[in-house]
């Protein structure tokens, strides 16, 4: 049974990403209790994955330093790694709620020395990069993983390997007899701060996701281009490991259309055009086309359009690409469109095409309690009436991180003000 | 406190293996005579920490030293309560990971951390929180009564706290008062602006004291200290907080300067907050004969994203034109409305109202403005349509509606202008020069701060009062003063009640901090605070000049006049004073001075050349330790210090160690210039800028500048630091080893 | 299982060699079927040009309606054209009341009313998930062994309700090849356009989809094309010579219905059943070398 | 410089088969891309679509594009706003000819005679259609048109790809002609082309 010393003053956190951590230490910080839940084996959620943030074009690690020291030295946070909330029951003030716990394989005794990624033979689709690289069964998920921990795939628990990895342990940090495990506890108030999801780029099957090799999304991008992705921050094409000479980003792959997701994803015109400086700085011959419907820049975002848009290196064309289709012997793409703005049919050829795809937020499926809404898109609804529960960052809109951070410090005191200190 | 220290080696993780451990026992026991020296195989383990609190147990320690991983891991095993002073030394990350095992200079370099570990152990002291004698205030302090302010107060007050809310127009609402609807989540109809409900409940509300009609005069003291004066009605008030929420909110951007859109020119042209109070007014008809409405063209766009006025994107201007739209089709369902488009700007849910505003018949026109006349008393718009691809005209129309953008209402009318400082370059005959908009000094009056560096707060670009920073968004320049609404960025009315509400948020938790004594961002919770030796001040004003937060007043006499609550505890004064009169319990010149001098400098002819490398403890150090978790080798030369910030070096620190035969100085800091990532804004900067003054002190030792060198390393640029390192060796080879070895 | 099927108009002409195989082929696999009485045109093509969109919805009602009150039996179309048409005015009068209303008072005029209870399938669907491939399969005797076939998709026959099938990446048709024992050859242009209706009245233009067509097929190693619509198959096969004439190609492939490549493989007579010699580019040697 | 006018939207609106669809369109130009033939269009539909908008009724309603359209629902399957481009092509064809607009006269005309012959028959005779369409031209011209097209004909023929007996009209053709003289009138803009 796990201790969590929570109770109807506590607020838990669910999803331990920009939003969660934020909402977590802000209302930590201000002398409440809180408990942050997250599922994947590492705080810092998608942000961690980031290459840059736009527009300053800084490392996201570089404040999550800072918010995971804050964690560090805060008594009031108690936070949990795999760990995922199942159960909700009860009203403000008052929820019991359930945790589970997935089995990590390694225990506190852990000190990273990569003994046990040194002698498993396994290896698995990295999950932190997507898939577009393999790491050993036994693994850190990232450098800056948070906490610093290794993780046993469960795919190899039970075999050889697995007990290979443990009497590679000096330390007996590798307990390969952990059982998934819940436990309850009681809190005042919960901030659903699960974020999102990349849209499935394959729904939109005339782009060719997941066929042509060349064709990429938005946030493999990131991987790319980050000093520890697949390929230590080189941007290359999948296919055949080119560098890149021409690249095509194609907007709204997904968003704004009736078909696939009704509304507009809100960041995806600026995380394109921040790619566009990624392979601007790694290539300075490299063509950089950004086919788009409207370019959504707000306030002072607009100078980092200005700027990108005066790279003559870089053209923005208003047109929805119809056809991506591959040549075979190259792997090149070529896309179809319409140039709107001067009514030529568009046939041009890229070495590689990023698809702009957009954010689904991730529901408190199946562990909701009644008194949550949500609108058409599944974003949860700030509801007066229905205080206790709230959403926080993109399970609110599709946003970028600073509105992120903004919106889970407001989270931070709707919670506040609904558990029953006063 | 009587300090009790003891020193715990771990040999785990290759440690034993790469270093003769007893060595560095010795070195603890003989040099340093601590009393109790010991090592063990897994010190992290439940065993070797309970070696740790048994020793504290029986033996009184209070004072220890754990050699081992960097201190950005196994921080929570190695807490012993706040009562004891825990110094780490990092012998695996930045030693034994990055060095071959076994070699002499591997050994030096743990020895060498080692002196260092227990040197700055020595002279670290338990900080005390600040307790000022007054009482500290919790109440929040919200200046403008619009829909921000309205919401921070109101959220204030709903989590149990006060509110003191200053308007100073006669009634609340601000903006508000002057909309007939709202376009909000989840964007499909209009909805109504809600204005009364929420005055009232701010007016009901007993935790929140409303003045009308009022302003605040002057604001001094500091976060848990302010005194507010207020103004208004003929008579004054004063009141305590703890707290400040600035939501002054945005004026329209002045149309007049948007002649060539016919503004001014013509009746029928006007703008988008005109027609909002025409609408809200009653009906929507012709300014210039009251006639009816049928045929409307709404320019968006109208100075923003635009050079030569708002180069920047207002955010709302779409809806509010689709919004207005909807009006005039409620009015007249036969009514014809034209948008002249750059982008459509409906971001997230918003495209849904796009999509209402579109099935509701409205024409989009993508394109620009060529020109505006008027023929036969009606209004005409020229226009190149992009995507009709030709140069159009739309005629007979009733109303031209400018979306004009927003404005900050700290932005001045006029620039103010101050005495320029000397050398400054663009100062006017009479010595006077245009204050950047980054001055305390460059915005409208809203506060009126009794604040050495300025009445106001620094501002972004364009004069918003923003943070710089995406990660901490609500972060400024003033201590527990928080901007929110459309004064810090063009926002429309459901971001406004977010950002109110998070605003508040972090209002009342400053005051929680300061309330404990505890920093705010970004050393949240620190309790050390600098302490002013006054006797040896010379009162050079530097330190209340350099203070990135405007901490630090002054006397008439120029004598600093601290304020710790303002403090964020970078140590960026302690830098500054040439006269090392300021110091933290747990931080101060010696103590680095003093590690510098607990470096072991090799004779010359050792050929072994020892550098001092300053580091930022956020991003270059942990840099560091990625390149160790990369097992990445670097050379064993380099002694790394981690620093507060950058901005915290002082430059006898650089003296001490040449002085000491040290042969190059490197600091490792933050990115500097307009996307500067110092977290204290202006650390790195500075840092950089005294070294330019080191070469004095350098020339004064008769020594090389090239030995003095300062790198830019963020956080993720650890692919970098071996090259780095190597360059800086190659320039240190090049000049020779320090004369001064062995002195 | 009883379907209607309705044939159209184009599978008693150019179409023949459809309507011909397609017999064969469902009794083999047990397909029981009877037709719709007194069927008319479904109106597809261009007869917009010389009927409004209500008229054109009526004209297909009709045949809905007496299916409906004749047994509401799921109508299967072996033609592209006349499904589409069929199926797109049957969501529409389900999803739209109004229309319905409409739509039933024209039906008034000639006594019949139509309740949206008839499900509309084409062929394939019917082939696929009906009866599907391991029946097919079952019921092969001559497996076309390795016959590189294209399996053309086209447009109607799954554009836009992809009921049954991907409208972008469609394989039910390939999938049955597979049945059968030929190999299907992927080419992306499967689900391009031939110009369909139009073709007639507009060859000078239609002539270079069909190029593309053809030439995609070609070059990703297709012996044959195999279609399951009559407009697809006589655009892809009649105009072949013209084709060559006007463009300076020298295209001859054969060009075979499905069900024709079926009623083969289900070991029926390449003439009577499998209707071959009715093709105008003759298939008969390619697939008999297939069959070895 | 052209003048915006707004009255023909109205009347596509009001008068033209899915005409108010088109108030959806966000200028993508995804239809464009997708559709067969643009190419061959003088204007593309996306470009049909805002010079309604833009009121070039003239323009419009004379232009190849929408005569062109060849049924290939790719542009329907596409569009982000759910608008079928193609059954406004067919609605603008159908009222471009209504009101008296010959754009792509031999499509125009085979399209009437093949409505004229479901009309008379309730089905097809392709070689009925195929003569009729051959000489609307007149006779000479029919002729010329017949002999160059003869030896498609007799290939069909010969390969049994022809149906010999002449069309006779469905039993219900009487009802049937009710039915779509009533839908005429009620369709939209009223008025069939019968």
């Amino acid at each position: 049974m796990v201790e969590t010393q929570a109770n109807t003053q506590s607020i838990l956190v669910v999803g331990g990403g920009i939003s969660g951590v934020t909402a977590a230490l802000e209302a930590a910080e201000a002398g409440y209790d809180v408990v942050l839940i997250e599922k994947n084996p590492y705080l810092g959620g998608r942000v961690a994955q980031l290459y840059h943030y736009f527009p300053k074009l800084c490392p996201p690690a570089c404040g999550l330093e800072i918010y995971f020291r804050r964690l560090k030295q805060n008594p009031r946070v108690r936070f949990f790694t795999m760990a995922e909330l199942v159960k909700v029951s009860g009203e403000a003030g008052n929820y019991d709620v359930t945790i589970k716990l997935s089995p990590r394989y390694v225990n506190e005794k852990c000190t990273c020395c990569g003994k046990c990624a040194e002698v498993c033979e396994t290896e698995i689709d990295n999950p932190f990069n997507f898939g577009m690289d393999k790491i050993k069964a036994a693994y850190l998920p990232h450098e800056f993983a948070f906490p610093m921990r290794y993780v046993l795939d469960p795919s190899i628990i039970g075999t050889e390997d697995a007990k290979k990895c443990q009497e590679a342990c000096e330390y007996g940090a590798i307990d390969l007899d952990m059982k998934e495990s819940t436990f309850d506890m009681k809190v005042g108030a919960i901030i659903w701060a699960a974020g999102w999801n990349p849209y499935d780029a394959s729904k939109i099957e005339y782009y060719g996701f997941g066929q042509y090799k060349n064709v990429i999304t938005n946030v493999m991008m990131e991987r790319l281009a980050s000093p520890n992705g697949p390929t230590g921050g080189r941007i290359v094409r999948p296919s055949d490991g080119k560098e890149v000479k021409n690249v095509a980003f194609i907007q709204c792959a997904g968003s704004r259309d009736e078909n696939h997701l009704p509304y507009c994803s809100g960041i995806c015109c600026l995380a394109s055009m921040k790619h566009a400086t990624y392979i601007r700085e790694q290539y300075p011959d490299c063509e950089v086309t950004i086919f788009f419907i409207d370019i959504r820049a707000l306030d002072r975002l607009e100078d980092f359009y200005t700027m990108v848009e005066a790279d003559d290196k870089v053209s923005f064309i208003k047109s929805k690409i119809a056809y991506i289709t591959e040549d075979e012997e190259t792997g090149n793409l070529t896309v179809e469109g319409e140039n709107t703005r001067t009514g030529e049919q568009i046939r041009m050829s890229f070495d590689m095409v990023v698809l702009a795809t957009g954010m689904v937020p991730n529901k408190m499926n199946g562990v909701a309690p009644p008194d949550v809404t949500y609108d058409d898109y599944g974003f949860i609804v700030l509801d007066p009436e229905k205080p206790g529960i709230y959403g926080a960052g993109c399970t609110r809109r599709p946003t970028d991180v600073a509105t992120c951070v903004q919106d889970a410090t407001a989270a931070a005191l709707k919670a506040i003000q609904s558990i029953a200190r006063r | 406190m009587e300090k009790k220290t003891a020193v715990y080696i771990c040999t785990g993780c290759g440690i034993g293996d790469a270093l003769d451990v007893g060595k560095l026992l010795e070195i603890a026991t003989d040099d340093y005579s601590i009393p109790i020296c010991k090592e063990h195989p897994f010190l992290c383990g439940p065993e070797g920490v309970e070696v740790i609190k048994k020793d504290i147990q029986e033996e009184g320690i209070n004072t220890i030293i754990i050699a081992a991983c960097s201190p950005r891991v196994n921080y929570d095993v190695f807490n012993f309560g706040a009562d004891k002073i825990v110094e780490r030394v990092n012998l695996r990350e930045q030693v034994v990971w990055m060095q071959p095992p076994g070699e002499e200079d591997t050994q030096m370099l743990a020895e060498d951390n080692l002196r260092m570990g227990c040197s700055k152990a020595n002279d670290t002291e338990l900080p005390e929180p600040f307790k000022p004698e007054e009482e500290i205030s919790k109440d929040i302090l919200v200046v403008g009564g619009g829909l921000a302010g309205l919401t921070a107060a109101l959220e204030t007050a709903k989590a149990g706290y006060k509110a003191v809310l200053v308007e100073k127009e006669d009634r609340l609402g601000g903006f508000l008062t002057k909309m007939k609807k709202l376009v909000t989540m989840p964007y499909k109809e209009l909805s109504d602006t809600g204005l009364e409900d929420l005055v009232k409940a701010v007016e009901d509300n007993p935790n929140i004291k409303v003045y009308t009609s009022s302003t605040v005069e002057k604001i001094s003291g500091a976060p848990g200290l302010f005194s507010v004066e207020i103004k208004g009605n003929g008579n004054s008030a004063t009141e305590k907080v703890g707290a400040i929420v600035q939501a002054t909110g945005w004026v329209p951007y002045d149309a007049n300067k948007l002649d060539h859109l016919g503004y001014g020119k013509f009746k029928d042209v006007v703008t988008n907050v005109e027609m909002e109070e025409m609408a809200a007014a009653g009906k929507i008809t012709r300014p210039s004969d009251g006639k009816d409405v049928k045929n409307v063209l709404f320019v968006q766009c109208a100075g923003s994203r635009d050079p030569e006025h708002l180069p920047y994107c207002s955010s709302v201007c779409c809806l509010v034109s689709l919004k207005q739209a909807a009006y005039i089709k409620e009015q007249n369902p036969e009514a014809v409305n034209y948008i002249l488009y750059k982008d459509m700007r409906t971001l997230g849910q918003a495209e849904d109202f796009y999509k209402k505003a579109q099935l509701d018949g409205n024409v989009f026109v993508r394109g620009s403005v060529a020109n505006v006349g008027e023929e036969g008393g009606k209004l005409f718009v020229e226009a190149d349509d992009e995507l009709l691809g030709e140069r159009i005209r739309i005629e007979d129309l009733d109303l031209v509606v400018l979306a004009v953008g927003m404005v900050p209402s700290t932005q001045p009318d006029e620039i103010p202008r101050i005495p320029a400082p000397e050398g400054a370059e663009g100062a006017d005959e009479e010595g006077m020069i245009e204050v950047t908009p980054d001055s305390g000094f460059y915005a409208t009056k809203a506060l009126g701060l009794e604040y050495r560096q300025g009445p106001e707060l620094p501002t972004l670009k364009y004069g918003f009062p923003d943070s710089h920073f995406i990660c901490f968004p609500y972060e400024t320049r003033r201590t527990g003063i928080y901007t929110a609404g459309c004064v810090r960025r063009p926002m429309e009315t459901a971001k406004v009640i977010d950002d109110a509400t998070g605003a508040a948020m972090k209002a009342i938790q400053c005051t929680e901090a300061t309330s404990v004594g505890m920093a705010v961002h970004p050393r949240s919770g620190d309790m050390s605070y600098p302490e002013f030796n006054m006797q040896r001040c010379t009162q050079c004003k530097r330190c209340t000049e350099e203070c990135p937060f405007g901490a630090i007043n002054e006397d008439e006499k120029a004598n600093p006049l601290p304020n710790p609550t303002r403090c964020r505890r970078c140590g960026v004064c302690m830098g500054a004073c040439p006269e090392r009169i300021i110091s933290f319990k747990n931080y101060s010149v010696p103590m680095i001075g003093n590690m510098i001098k607990a470096i072991e400098v090799p004779e010359e002819d050792e050929e072994k050349p020892r550098i001092v490398a300053l580091v930022c403890e956020n991003d270059a150090y942990a840099a560091l330790d990625m390149a160790g978790i990369r097992r990445m080798q670097i050379s064993p030369y380099v002694r790394f210090i981690p620093v507060r910030c950058l901005g915290s070096v002082n430059l006898v620190w650089i003296a001490d160690a040449l002085s000491r035969g040290i042969d190059g100085i490197l600091l490792m800091g933050c990115r500097y210039g307009d996307d500067y990532q110092c977290h204290f804004i202006k650390g790195s900067e500075l840092a950089n800028t005294r070294l330019t003054k080191v070469s004095e002190t350098l020339d004064r030792l008769a020594l090389e500048s090239d030995r003095v060198k300062f790198v830019e390393v963020g956080i993720t640029d650890y692919e970098k630091i071996p090259k780095i390192i190597e360059e800086f060796m190659e320039t240190i080879e090049e000049v020779g080893p320090n004369p001064y070895k062995g002195w | 299982m009883k379907y209607f099927l309705y044939w159209g108009c184009s599978l008693e002409g150019s179409g023949a060699n459809f309507l011909v195989s397609l017999k064969p082929v469902f009794e083999t696999l047990g397909v029981e079927w009877e037709e719709i009485k007194d069927w008319n045109c479904c109106g597809a093509s261009v007869s917009y040009a010389g009927a409004n969109d209500l008229a054109i919805k009526v004209l297909n009602a009709r045949n809905l309606a007496i299916a409906e009150a004749n047994g509401g039996y799921d109508i299967v179309a072996p033609c592209s054209s006349c499904y589409i048409q069929m199926v797109k005015v049957n969501h529409e009068i389900q999803e739209d009341p109004e229309l319905a209303a409409k739509v039933n008072s024209a039906l008034a005029e000639g006594g019949l009313k139509y309740n949206g209870g008839v499900r509309v399938r084409h062929v394939l669907d019917v082939l696929y998930h009906d009866i599907g491939v391991d029946k097919i399969r079952e019921k092969v005797v001559k497996p076309l062994g390795g016959l590189k076939v294209g399996g053309y998709v086209g447009c109607q026959s799954v554009r836009p309700y992809g009921e049954y099938d991907s409208v972008e990446r469609p394989i039910t048709h390939d999938r049955i090849l597979e049945a059968l024992g030929a190999e299907a050859v992927p080419f992306p242009k499967k689900m391009r356009c031939c110009g369909s209706g139009i073709f007639l009245p507009e060859m000078e233009y239609c002539f270079h989809l069909v190029k593309d067509i053809l030439e995609d097929a070609l070059t990703h190693g297709a012996q044959l094309i195999s279609t399951v619509c009559p407009m697809c198959a006589m655009n892809l096969e009649v105009y072949q010579p013209r084709i060559n004439k006007a463009l300076g190609t020298d295209f001859d492939v054969p060009i075979v219905y499905l069900t024709q490549l079926m009623a083969v493989a289900f070991g029926g007579d390449l003439k009577h059943d499998a209707a071959l010699h009715y093709n105008i580019i003759p298939p008969e040697k390619i697939i008999q070398s297939a069959l070895g | 410089m052209a003048s915006y006018d707004p009255s023909f939207a109205r009347e596509v609106f009001e008068n033209v088969d899915y005409g108010e669809e088109i108030k959806m369109c966000m200028q993508c130009g995804v239809c464009a891309a997708s559709c067969p033939l643009s190419m061959r269009m003088d204007y593309s539909p996306r470009k049909i679509f805002v010079m309604i908008r833009a009121g070039k009724r003239e323009e419009v309603l004379n232009s190849n594009a929408i005569m062109l359209c060849t049924s290939c629902y790719s542009c329907k399957v596409r569009c982000p706003r759910g608008i079928p481009v193609i059954d406004v092509m067919h609605g603008l064809a159908n009222y471009a000819i209504r009101q008296g607009y010959t754009p792509r006269k031999k499509t125009a005309v085979f399209g009437q005679e093949f409505w004229k012959q479901i009309y008379r028959l309730g089905r097809i005779d392709e070689k009925d259609l195929s003569r009729r369409y051959f000489f609307a031209d007149g006779f000479t011209q029919g002729i010329r048109n017949s002999l160059e097209m003869a030896d498609m004909g007799i290939t069909m023929f010969l390969h049994k790809r022809m149906k010999l007996l002449p069309e006779r009209p469905i039993k219900g053709i009487k009802d049937l002609r009710k039915m779509l003289d009533k839908a005429a009138q009620m369709g939209k803009g009223g008025g069939g082309a019968i």
